[in-house]
């Protein structure tokens, strides 16, 4: 961390900036974020686990990039890249997963329930499958409150062993609501490969109950956002749900304490995904080749980035924990 | 309870009780709807909801398909969202399958979002046994959801409760759990006039007394009223309470009566062990200690699952008889009977 | 019912019939029993409800009739057919209904829940879908133990609803497992068309997790059989599960009680299915055709079908109920 | 308790007491089969497994989907089949997906079928908070399913308690709930050499005392071993009964004490209200009423989704102080100090 340069640096005002240097920014302020979280579970500043998004990124800031604000999500267990990539501000972010007062929950949440509701994020979930009738019910009352809102609910290839996920994907197609289902397949369920436990064509699953299902190269943000634009505009238009593969990789353990993987997976799996199929190095190769931004900008932006994670992460880490009496508050509305 | 714009009262059953406290919100507030299994033209298989569907249309009243946790997961997602949804689990015993949208998510999200997200939803269920309808479809569990913080559990036990509670249910910014004996459906009971609620975590006396302090819910209200009507022919006098809703629990009315009658008896139709009945006994025997003549009996369904055989079944649920007779008992051979408090 | 004509009739031996002849009689067995089930309920004889499978006889007698008999099943809310079809007794199951200490389960279990273990039937179930972990563990477990058993679970379309089912279809796909998911569709949950809770492919289901799915007209018995014996093989050779959809209806109400129908379904929709499907008349007909049975023949297979009913109730009627004392057995084994 | 072979002990690990159970009984009897989430290879998250596939081979230990559900009904089917499978439910939060499998179906199908089947299952899961892992991964359901007749109850404390209760669970014909504290897994104790079992339903003393009976299940044990030393220093000896199972619940052994001492605090892991602390204060409130020298007190978890912030999440659970404090004050305002039974 070239921490040493940062006072030379000058902030970049991204309004404004090309909708694809954006989306660079997101993926990399989840990325930075994300190796923070990592420092500070190594390091014993973080309390409990986290669920590293680092290698998913294209993913939700693909998705998400293409809903408005008041466009809603659900999100998982491995959801820091919902919540940023939905809007949220780092600094409360990273409080929250301290458990501080000024986190989005207050702390009562961290990083398995962080939830974002001005920014349209109905909560992470602890529960493998657990938001999927919370999305589709949130697209349920949008429908019928017209709202106009379209919602998408995030979860792993683990889901697709919860009865919930097809008991809400039939009334999503009978109703035609406007909901998205973004299947996370990052190849693992934990420390288990996803074939040894999904049997059959995961797409065959949605179009079994009628809804339309896409399959699309998670590592690649343009064609997630592509996807998601015609999803998201089908089910504006009335059309009903979807349900969106994304084929992906998480790096990292399945939590920060998953450090010796040889058991389920290989090293070599790894370099070729990080190596060949890196989101950002993906988008950054298109974006010099396209002529938008050479290296020396992208890492002017990475720059800026780090600068706001690490003004979110000092924010938080000064951040007081909550009133011990705060314990007894929000059991009740 | 808001005060009802009249005194006036007219006879409904407890079934026509729930269908005008909810044809009443449905009307007063469009974010209220109702889904569950066959609600819309079959009005539910006790028939609870007919008529609603023609006033309020097949959009606010929705048949679903049979996914009882997938239509409390959606439930919660619309509460989440604007909406006031009423769920309708058909048995109580279905509960099983609805344990993680209503525990997991439903009664924790308030807390887990640091208050941002809210659930306003009412998850309507019914208990008890008698029906001959065997193990699956006679359980009442309310002592798994009043065990969740986050729930609110409502088990009234005449018609004017049920309205005024379901009323004030649907209007909760939480999740309520809302309890209603099968067989109370066709049972009468005056209902005030006009608009009222009743809140929650008010207990009520069902019948004034001096002896024993009957803590009775839902389907138990009556048969301790008849229990108590026993125990008059034999001179003691029981004061039946009513809690209304097992959380929040009203401590003090409870208290209070034990602390003048000196001795209790809580009576639930949940089974005995780890039921309702224990929080309850449990709660008396701590804060009216000194005040007891006499240990704080239970009465819960026997400890099997219900049986489908009538001479089997009927042994399982406490019955007036039963209730007097422990009653009985416990006065025989606490001292100081009709004494008052024993403090 | 003609009960003075009763002594004359003479015995009939199955043993030996043309195996059509012999699912006539299973299918009339169902069809009479039930018939005296209703009549029981209407004069209050019978405690509690039942759901009578009056119409559906070809599904569970096309089914069980393909299976050995340490083959096994779960059942349903509408069992008796699966039970009888499976060779339960006919007294020892009026027993059970009517709470006698004599039937199959001492009385405790009632209509929703007989079990006869001892010919397969591993029990009906009340809650819907309840027993679709049931059967695909009993053909886990029929596998593991090498015992070449195949599991058929009767479900209703209703179950299509429930979670579990694609749960435990999955790992039965994975696991190759010899199970048969036998859904009897007869157009109605309740009092709710399938078709409005339904969406999409019923058979894309199934076909989803990898399962082999066949549609089959399930008011003939001989479809149904034939189905059931090439699905029966494929499992028991090692080919793993399949889905049998039935197409089918029920001639009563939901249960006992659900006499006024007219707001869920026509009349001229009921008299259709009974005047032009019932499985009985189709396959006497059938019979009569290829010279198996004429009408005399049919008639006194009725008739000897009816004297064995008839004893059967007779002898549950007369049967005792349980000691009180029983309340307390069998909680625990 | 079933003699070891000898009375020789050597010191192992909770979760390492577990695996041996698994592992005898794998090695003892092939219709004894695990399954679970990641429990080959990965050995479970909580690394409790480890080891048992390379002996057993995927056909015996076998990862699973996501499904907790669909391998608890799996299981029901495979033990109603001759066989005696052991399901993983990595965590007791996740009971809420289970509840129906197993209560509505393995509980009950013995009592339905009239004794003709049988559904031999051992589901373990786990309890307890302060690990942080905020409100669905931390709960302890305990009273949900010792509420349920057909189920036993298993919550061992030590590590010999573990292994021996373990294979005596497997080997019940009934399905036995075994919930496991996830703190424990690390803590070491000694465990007997060689071969033993202990019976379900019967209490252990975990320290001998004279002035006060704390009844402690699983995670609470140790913290009340912990108050007991705290007390001493005080000059007030606590009686520590771990009840072991609370399904079957052992009244003898702890009427028994607290017919000696006079006063009772009981304490476990899941919430106070209407949780396991409330039948057994209920129990002993009733049973042993002409011997209570003062009220019953109950520790459990806050009545709050468990929090993930550390300062909030640690006032959640009874801590060693706080069940000193509560035993200190009874025995403070109770008149028969160390004077034994007040009868
Ligand atoms: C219902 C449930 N079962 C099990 C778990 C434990 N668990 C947490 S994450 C996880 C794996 C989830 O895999 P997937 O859905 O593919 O998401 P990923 O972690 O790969 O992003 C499991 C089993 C859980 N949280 N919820
Ligand atoms: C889980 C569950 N939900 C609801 C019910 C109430 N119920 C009993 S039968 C039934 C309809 C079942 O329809 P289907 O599966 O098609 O079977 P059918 O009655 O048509 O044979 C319902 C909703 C139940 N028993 N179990
Ligand atoms: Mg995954
Ligand atoms: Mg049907």
């Amino acid at each position: 961390m070239a921490m040493s340069d940062e006072a030379a640096i000058v902030p970049v005002d991204p309004a404004g900036l090309d909708p694809w240097l954006q989306r660079y920014r997101e993926m990399v302020t989840i990325r930075m974020f994300e190796e923070r979280v990592n420092e500070l579970y190594r390091s014993g500043k973080m309390p409990g686990l986290a669920h590293l998004y680092i290698g998913e990124e294209a993913v939700a800031v693909g998705v998400c990039s293409g809903l408005k604000q008041d466009d809603l999500i659900t999100s998982t267990h491995r959801g820091h890249g919902h919540c940023l990539a939905k809007g949220a501000d780092i600094g409360r972010m990273y409080a929250e997963l301290l458990g501080k007062e000024a986190g989005y929950c207050h702390g009562k949440g961290g990083s398995m329930h962080i939830a974002d509701h001005a920014n349209g994020n109905l909560g992470a979930n602890a529960i493998v499958g657990g938001s999927a009738g919370i999305a589709t019910g949130a697209a349920f009352s949008a429908k019928h409150r017209g709202s106009g809102q379209v919602v998408a609910c995030f979860f792993g290839d683990g889901a697709l062993g919860q009865g919930l996920l097809y008991e809400v994907m039939n009334m999503a197609s009978l109703w035609t609501l406007p909901v998205i289902y973004v299947c996370e397949n990052n190849l693992y369920n934990e420390y288990t490969h996803y074939l040894e436990v999904t049997a059959g064509d995961v797409l065959a699953r949605p179009r079994a109950f009628g809804i339309e299902a896409v399959e699309v190269d998670g590592q690649d943000v343009r064609a997630v956002r592509e996807a998601t634009d015609r999803l998201v505009q089908r089910a504006r238009g009335g059309d009903g749900p979807a349900f969106l593969l994304c084929n992906t990789y998480r790096y990292h353990g399945h939590h920060v304490g998953d450090i010796d993987r040889g058991y389920y997976r290989s090293v070599e799996e790894e370099q070729e995904w990080r190596g060949q199929r890196d989101p950002i190095a993906v988008l950054g190769g298109w974006l010099s080749e396209q002529g938008i931004a050479g290296e020396a900008e992208l890492q002017r932006h990475n720059d800026d980035v780090r600068r706001l994670v690490e003004n979110g992460l000092a924010f938080a880490l000064d951040a007081p924990f909550p009133e011990v009496s705060e314990v007894d508050r929000h059991v009740f509305a | 309870m808001s005060s009802p714009e009249t005194a006036a009262t007219r006879e409904i059953t407890f079934g026509k009780a729930i269908n005008e406290a909810l044809a009443e919100e449905l009307r007063r507030d469009e974010r209220v709807f109702v889904i569950g299994e066959d609600v819309a033209e079959a009005g539910t298989p006790f028939k609870v909801l007919s008529g609603l569907v023609d006033e309020f249309g097949t959009d606010r009243v929705i048949d679903s398909p049979i996914s009882e946790a997938g239509i409390t997961g959606l439930c919660v997602g619309a509460a989440m969202t604007g909406m006031r949804p009423v769920v309708d689990i058909m048995f109580g015993d279905f509960l099983t399958l609805v344990m993680d949208q209503l525990v997991n998510q439903a009664a924790k999200a308030h807390y887990m979002s640091g208050g941002s997200l809210s659930v306003p939803l009412v998850l309507r269920t019914t208990l008890g046994a008698t029906r001959r309808s065997a193990a699956q479809h006679s359980q009442s569990l309310q002592a798994w959801v009043s065990h969740m913080p986050g729930l609110k559990v409502v088990m009234p036990s005449t018609p004017a409760d049920a309205k005024g509670l379901l009323k004030t249910a649907i209007r909760d910014d939480n999740p309520v759990v809302f309890i209603e004996d099968k067989l109370h459906y066709p049972l009468v009971g005056e209902v005030p006039e006009g608009e009222y609620t009743i809140p929650l975590g008010v207990a009520s006396i069902k019948r004034a007394g001096d002896d024993v302090t009957i803590v009775a819910t839902s389907s138990m209200v009556q048969a301790s009223l008849e229990a108590a009507e026993l125990l008059a022919a034999g001179g003691i006098s029981a004061e039946v309470i009513d809690p209304r809703t097992t959380s929040p629990l009203d401590h003090e009315m409870i208290i209070r009566s034990v602390q003048k009658t000196g001795r209790s008896v809580v009576v639930d139709e949940g089974h005995r062990s780890y039921g309702v009945t224990a929080e309850i006994a449990a709660m008396i025997a701590e804060e009216a200690f000194y005040h007891l003549d006499a240990p704080v009996r239970r009465l819960g369904a026997r400890d099997v699952p219900i049986p489908f055989s009538p001479p089997l079944e009927d042994v399982t649920v406490p019955t007036p008889e039963a209730i007097a007779a422990t009653v009985s008992e416990l006065v025989a051979h606490s001292p100081a009977v009709a004494a008052g408090s024993g403090a």
